[in-house]
């Protein structure tokens, strides 16, 4: 069930790296956690891509995750990483699952633009509302494991990564199922899956409700490990274009791929800061451009050309 | 077919576009084994009854059961269920995969309805199910193939065997042999209906070649501005007045061009 | 009554400048099916050029009134030469590949350009108030408004009498319509499509950047204008129905007043009232209110 | 079997292994023990990009740059000719601040944590210092905020490694209260248009208060403006203050947006039919020359810019006319303010050692009160680590014989006036009367 290579190599190179930051300097760390939290929104994406649906709105459910996080730590001062994470899962997973029930209708441009709208509904209540922090956001209290208070982000970031490890084996486990396979089948031809006994709108909810969990959830991780909200960098439609880039950066290949592609991405965008303070976006940009035309199977593509033999999905 | 309760009755079908008329007062009763070929002239009604049929088109009135039960108002997939099938005109297939992930989904989505679909795909008995349609539809050499890389003719042998997937009691074929060189069509034919009559399917099949519907059928529904203008065994068909007129005159008229 | 009178005029004039900006998306998006997000880099590159130039003429001394002719210049020059360029060197290369995909790539180069700004231009803000200090002001339902303002609502109604004009009157307009209607019949109908595309996307790259060169005397044109457009244009063509000129003005008429009146009423609702509209239509009626004729495919 | 997964491993981990090799600074610590190098890095975070960068943040980064440079060479005026932050040289970082908060906390663990800078030194949005606050306190990382406003900072929670070395915005709004009462005794309704933020709802907040105290006659307007941030057009807002009786508009609005709003309003007649109270206007004076309108009331969030141009002290005349040769404009604000940030670390290190390490810094800078380049910082508040400094107003006029903007009328109010005292909520202690104000 879980005995396929995907999934060993997931719980191997998880646990790998969660070795690898216990003697890893802080920053490393730091990459790998907004890297990994990241990812979890990504994969959520893959599986919409696969289906042939992109979402640019998706920063809607990262932002109700990460704002979650913030609003259960002011009110009722949750700091519990898993109540935490929970928190932002479900009211991200909730709202998807409610909006799943038009979203499941739409596709294309029509589907890209609707979740922008809600995105920007949301960006609009926030920014202009004392209350939820306007533009500034919230500062979010570090987050506590089972009642202890953590002396570095090690622990946080081993949960991350082992909340990494689980979404992915649990997805990969997802496309190799019934409901999974139908994503490219549905991408192909809708009619004919109609008539196969399936119906497309039941299917496109289900994946549409995963990928919103996972976007929670993410957010959730994010905000966590930032320790900052913000409706600029959590909800405006630039995260959700944000977002779609790195998921075509790591391309649809393969669960590892959101993993791998986030954390270039993070690195990338590290230096590109560094480097260039004025210049960055162009090249965060020219990179996404040169994906689109040379790489259409993003960044797994390549590692497939290197490995040789195609990886199944 | 004798005195048994027809498997599917259709009575007073209409269906209007705005002011086009695509079918007017269809009345037939179709019985368990049956082959019944449909002919008629472009736009003459034959795939908009198939459509109304299989629920993808609503009817403007009339009714539609099948065994004694109405199927207007569900949907193609519960009609699916019920246990209708059909296959396109053009091939409905999922192109960027190859022939075996084809059926395999096709398979797998009939075994595992509702939560099962969260089971694993890939299974032993997916497999060995999958072996069996291969081979009956004499698909076993392409069966690593993408269908995109397919000739026409093996498209719609995928197609069709992808519609028998469910088992179907009664399949409609929208004019199989539609895009399949002359030569090869009765293999073709010889395959499907050979396939079809071992499991004892009612077919009703839209088809333009009339070599084809006096082989394979045992009657002919002949159409006409979304009206049967005849309803009869192939030979007298072929022979009646109205029916030369209106479809086959044309449809010869069609093929010198 | 003076309330009233105020918010219609703002409306009037926010729609106006909603409008030019979202005529060249809609186009784009009728013609080449291209949802382009670089839009907002037009507008950005039009405001820069028309803000540089007014000032360096006007340190020349040349006469303000000069100010318009640069807006117009600049307006075009930013077409011609981004639209050109981006439309043969990126989009040419990609028309075989999926819309949405195509979308992104308009993203990517909208970063790219937003940075090519700062490069070219520097991030000190440009002022060009020059052709606004030229018209005055004038008293208007009790309270006074600058004339600049009040003729971009002129120039909005020109460029959609011209839009129409175009489409409607003109030969190259039933080409156009052709292939907005169905782009193989176009190609059947042997209408040279590249060159249509090539034009549309320069034409509605030009109406971006008069939307930015315009709108430029009154702002401090200062980096990262271009993001907020970008939303705002989409909204008003996902309202009007994509691909659709009416459409365009129709929602642009809405949005703008409807985010007038907030700012009056009720300031809090002001920037998400534009959304919810968004996603109501979408939900309602998703093609828009004035959504283009599609042909039927069985 | 599947090489693409291994392959995909294989880059996962040489990638992290190559970061720990390249990228692997030495620790924090050991950088501060080796002292003899006499080198420090101080990161310099501004707005580089976005409407602020031209009005704020390049000339704050220009100040910063040139006390720095000004230090290492031992050019500053006495007291603090010697060479050096202690002895050791110091290099700059710049940084763009723009981006968001939740960007800008990034950065900041960046440049802790990767970059192993000394010292942290600016930032001017608000909203980026209170994000910043307490992750910088959670690295404990010596940090001194430059510009930003909002009174939240200190008075939130107690902070042990930051420090602001700039009065807070309650400051300028009771000033701006107090000069309004003066010059308009009998005003009868104000209104305002800030940016929806903290800096701007503070911001109205206490000069709102501040009037309801000391002018109860003066009607506050139920319909305030609050635009989003850097939104750049502000048409119907105008308007709708247009149309509202209060003869006086309050604003908060700093860098692009202020000379956006200036820009439009004069356009629309706004500042002749009203009075407008610019709280940040100091850098527009210089910039905008005759496009700002004459009789605005002018603060520069402090004894900054164009309201000290002719105080004599060398200090002084040392940053104006050195600030002048090098980039051809007077210093405003934002300038003065680096500045003084630059100094409070320069006299730290000079307490501490160059070696010093934060927690050092932090009791070196606590508490102290210095002579700033225009005028004296008190760091009273927040338990030694906010400052305060006297802040004053004046009424903007244009010289045509020079062909430059000045400010009249100007008056200062000394700092124990307009701020709290210790130990007190600027909200708290407006609402209580502003008790303990020696004016």
């Amino acid at each position: 069930m879980f005995g396929d290579k995907t999934s060993k190599f997931v719980v191997l190179g998880g646990l790998l790296i969660i070795l690898v930051g216990s003697f890893a300097p802080n920053w490393i760390v730091n990459q790998f956690m907004f890297g990994f939290s990241r990812a979890l929104a990504i994969l959520g994406l893959m599986v919409l891509w696969r289906t042939g649906l992109v979402s640019f709105g998706h920063a809607f459910y990262f932002g109700l995750g990460a704002y979650a996080v913030a609003i259960f730590d002011i009110k009722f001062g949750v700091t519990d990483v898993f109540l935490r994470l929970l928190a932002g899962a479900f009211v991200a997973g909730l709202a998807g699952y409610l909006l799943g029930f038009i979203m499941r209708n739409y596709r294309d441009i029509f589907f890209a633009m609707l979740n922008t709208a809600i995105s920007m509904v949301l960006f609009g209540i926030v920014v202009k509302t004392e209350a939820l922090g306007s533009t500034d956001g919230f500062a979010i209290s570090m987050s506590t494991i089972f009642g202890m208070s953590p002396e570095s982000k090690y622990p946080l970031f081993v949960i991350i990564t082992l909340v990494g490890i689980l979404a992915a084996l649990i997805v990969n486990f997802y496309l190799k199922s019934t409901y999974g396979r139908l994503t490219t089948a549905i991408r192909d031809n809708e009619i004919r899956v109609e008539y196969l006994g399936f119906s497309v709108a039941h299917a496109i909810h289900l994946k549409y409700t995963i990928s919103t969990i996972l976007a929670g959830g993410a957010g959730a991780l994010m905000a966590m490990s930032l320790g900052q909200v913000d409706p600029e960098s959590m909800i405006n439609w630039t995260v959700s274009g944000e977002l779609v880039f790195v998921t075509i950066l790591s391309g649809p290949g393969n669960v590892l791929a959101p993993f791998i592609g986030s954390l270039v991405f993070e690195v990338l965008r590290t230096y590109a800061f560094e480097l260039a303070p004025q210049a960055w976006q162009l090249i965060m940009g020219a990179t996404f451009l040169t994906i689109i035309f040379f790489l259409p199977g993003g960044i797994w593509s390549l590692l497939e050309k290197f490995g040789g033999k195609k990886n199944g999905k | 077919m004798g005195n048994s309760a027809p498997i599917l009755e259709v009575r007073d079908l209409l269906k209007t576009f705005g002011a086009v008329v695509a079918a007017k007062d269809i009345n037939v009763d179709i019985f368990e084994g049956e082959v019944v070929g449909i002919i008629g002239a472009n736009g003459a009604g034959k795939t908009c009854f198939v459509n109304m049929v299989t629920g993808y088109l609503a009817p403007t009135e009339g009714s539609i059961k099948y065994s004694g039960k109405e199927l207007i108002g569900l949907e193609t997939r519960k009609i699916t269920h019920a246990g209708i099938s059909r296959s396109f005109q053009v091939s409905q297939v999922f192109h960027s995969m190859t022939v075996s992930e084809n059926l395999m989904i096709a398979i797998a989505i009939i075994n595992n309805q509702g939560l099962d679909a969260l089971r694993l795909m890939d299974t032993p008995e997916v497999r060995s199910q999958l072996d069996d349609i291969l081979s009956r539809y004499k698909l076993d050499i392409h069966r690593d193939s993408t269908v995109s890389s397919l000739a026409q003719g093996v498209r719609k042998l995928l197609d069709i065997a992808m519609a028998v997937v469910s088992r179907p009691r009664i399949l409609l074929l929208d004019e199989p042999t539609s895009g399949i060189s002359v030569e090869e069509k009765f293999d073709f034919m010889d395959i499907v209906m050979g396939a079809l009559r071992d499991d004892g399917v009612t077919v009703l099949f839209v088809e333009h070649d009339m070599e084809i519907v006096a082989r394979y059928v045992g009657r002919v529904l002949a159409f006409y501005q979304g009206e049967i203008i005849a309803d009869m065994p192939p030979k007298k068909a072929l022979a009646d007045k109205k029916v030369q007129e209106f479809v086959i005159g044309k449809e010869h008229h069609k093929q010198k061009k | 009554m003076e309330t009233f009178l105020t918010i219609v005029l703002d409306g009037l004039q926010f729609s106006s400048y909603l409008f030019i900006v979202s005529a060249g998306l809609t186009i784009i998006f009728g013609v080449m099916k291209i949802l382009n997000v670089a839009h907002g880099s037009f507008y950005a590159w039009g405001a820069y050029t028309a803000a540089f130039f007014i000032g360096k003429f006007s340190d020349m001394g040349t006469p303000d009134a000069f100010g318009f002719l640069i807006i117009l210049a600049a307006a075009i020059a930013v077409g011609l030469l981004l639209g050109y360029a981006i439309e043969q060197l990126i989009l040419k290369h990609m028309y075989h590949r999926d819309e949405v995909l195509i979308v992104l790539a308009t993203f990517g180069l909208f970063l790219v350009l937003e940075d090519i700004i700062l490069i070219a231009f520097g991030t000190d803000p440009y002022f060009a108030f020059q052709p606004m200090a030229l018209l005055g002001s004038v008293e208007l339902g009790g309270i006074v408004r600058d004339v600049y303002g009040l003729t971009l609502i002129g120039v909005a109604t020109l460029v959609a009498v011209g839009c129409w004009w175009l489409l409607n009157k003109t030969k190259w307009g039933t080409l156009l319509k052709a292939v907005i209607y169905d782009r193989e019949m176009g190609i059947s109908m042997g209408i040279n499509v590249p060159l249509v595309y090539t034009m549309t996307f320069i034409g509605g790259a030009i109406l971006g950047g008069l939307g930015g060169a315009y709108i430029a005397p009154t702002i401090s044109v200062a980096p990262g204008l271009g993001t907020e457009v970008i939303v705002l244009s989409f909204a008003v063509v996902v309202v009007g129905g994509m691909g659709s000129i009416a459409g365009a003005a129709i929602g642009s008429l809405i949005i703008g007043l409807l985010r007038a009146l907030a700012v009056h009423e009720l300031p809090q609702v002001e920037l998400f009232v534009v959304f919810a509209v968004m996603a109501i239509v979408l939900v309602f009626r998703p093609e828009g209110l004035f959504a283009p004729a599609k042909p039927r495919k069985i | 079997m599947n090489k693409g997964v291994i392959a995909a491993l294989a880059v996962v981990v040489v990638g992290a292994v190559a970061f720990m090799l390249t990228g692997e600074p030495p620790k924090k610590e050991e950088v501060k023990a080796d002292a003899d190098a006499k080198q420090l890095t101080i990161a310099v975070p501004s707005f580089l990009t976005g409407g602020a960068a031209g009005p704020f943040g390049i000339p704050a980064m220009n100040g910063a740059k040139m006390v720095v440079d000004a230090i290492n060479k031992g050019k500053l005026p006495a007291p603090y000719n010697t060479a050096g932050f202690g002895g050791a040289s110091a290099s700059i970082i710049e940084l763009d601040e723009g981006g968001g908060a939740t960007k800008q906390v990034a950065e900041y663990r960046n440049l802790v944590e990767k970059r192993n800078v000394n010292a942290i030194v600016g930032y001017i949005s608000s909203g980026n210092c209170q994000a910043l606050a307490p992750i910088a306190e959670e690295l404990k990382q010596f940090t001194i905020f430059a510009t930003c406003g909002t009174p939240r900072i200190f008075e939130e929670a107690p902070r042990k490694y930051v420090f602001r070395t700039m009065a807070h915005a309650t400051a300028d709004n009771t000033a701006a209260a107090m000069y309004v009462k003066e010059q308009f005794p009998n005003l009868k309704g104000y209104t305002g248009i800030q940016q929806n933020y903290a800096w701007g709802q503070d911001s109205w907040r206490d000069f709102d208060l501040t009037l309801k105290q000391i002018l109860p006659a003066a009607q506050a307007s139920d319909n305030v403006q609050f635009p989003k941030i850097f939104a750049g057009q502000y048409g119907s807002e105008i308007s709708a203050m247009s149309l509202d009786p209060a003869e006086l508009v309050h604003t908060s609005f700093w860098g692009g947006d202020l000379e956006a709003f200036i820009f439009q309003g004069a356009a629309r007649g706004l500042f002749k039919e009203k009075t407008g109270v610019l709280t940040v206007g100091g850098t527009a004076a210089y910039r905008l020359g005759k496009k700002l309108p004459d009789g605005l009331v002018l603060g520069a969030r402090g004894p900054y810019g164009i309201l000290v141009k002719d105080r004599d002290s060398a200090l002084n005349q040392w940053f104006i006319n050195t600030y002048k040769n090098l980039y051809g404009t007077f210093p405003s604000g934002p300038a003065y303010q680096y500045g003084q940030a630059i100094l409070a670390a320069k006299i730290a290190y000079d307490k501490a050692g160059s070696d010093a390490t934060d927690e050092e810094l932090a009791a070196a800078l606590k508490g102290i009160t210095f002579e700033s380049f225009s005028t004296t910082v008190e760091m009273a508040l927040g338990g030694g680590h906010q400052a305060i400094t006297e802040n004053g107003y004046g009424i903007t006029k244009y010289d045509e014989a020079n062909g430059e903007n000045i400010v009249t009328n100007v008056k200062f109010y000394p700092a124990t006036c307009v701020m709290p005292p210790e130990g007190e909520n600027s909200v708290d202690w407006i609402k209580g009367g502003m008790k303990g104000a020696k004016c």
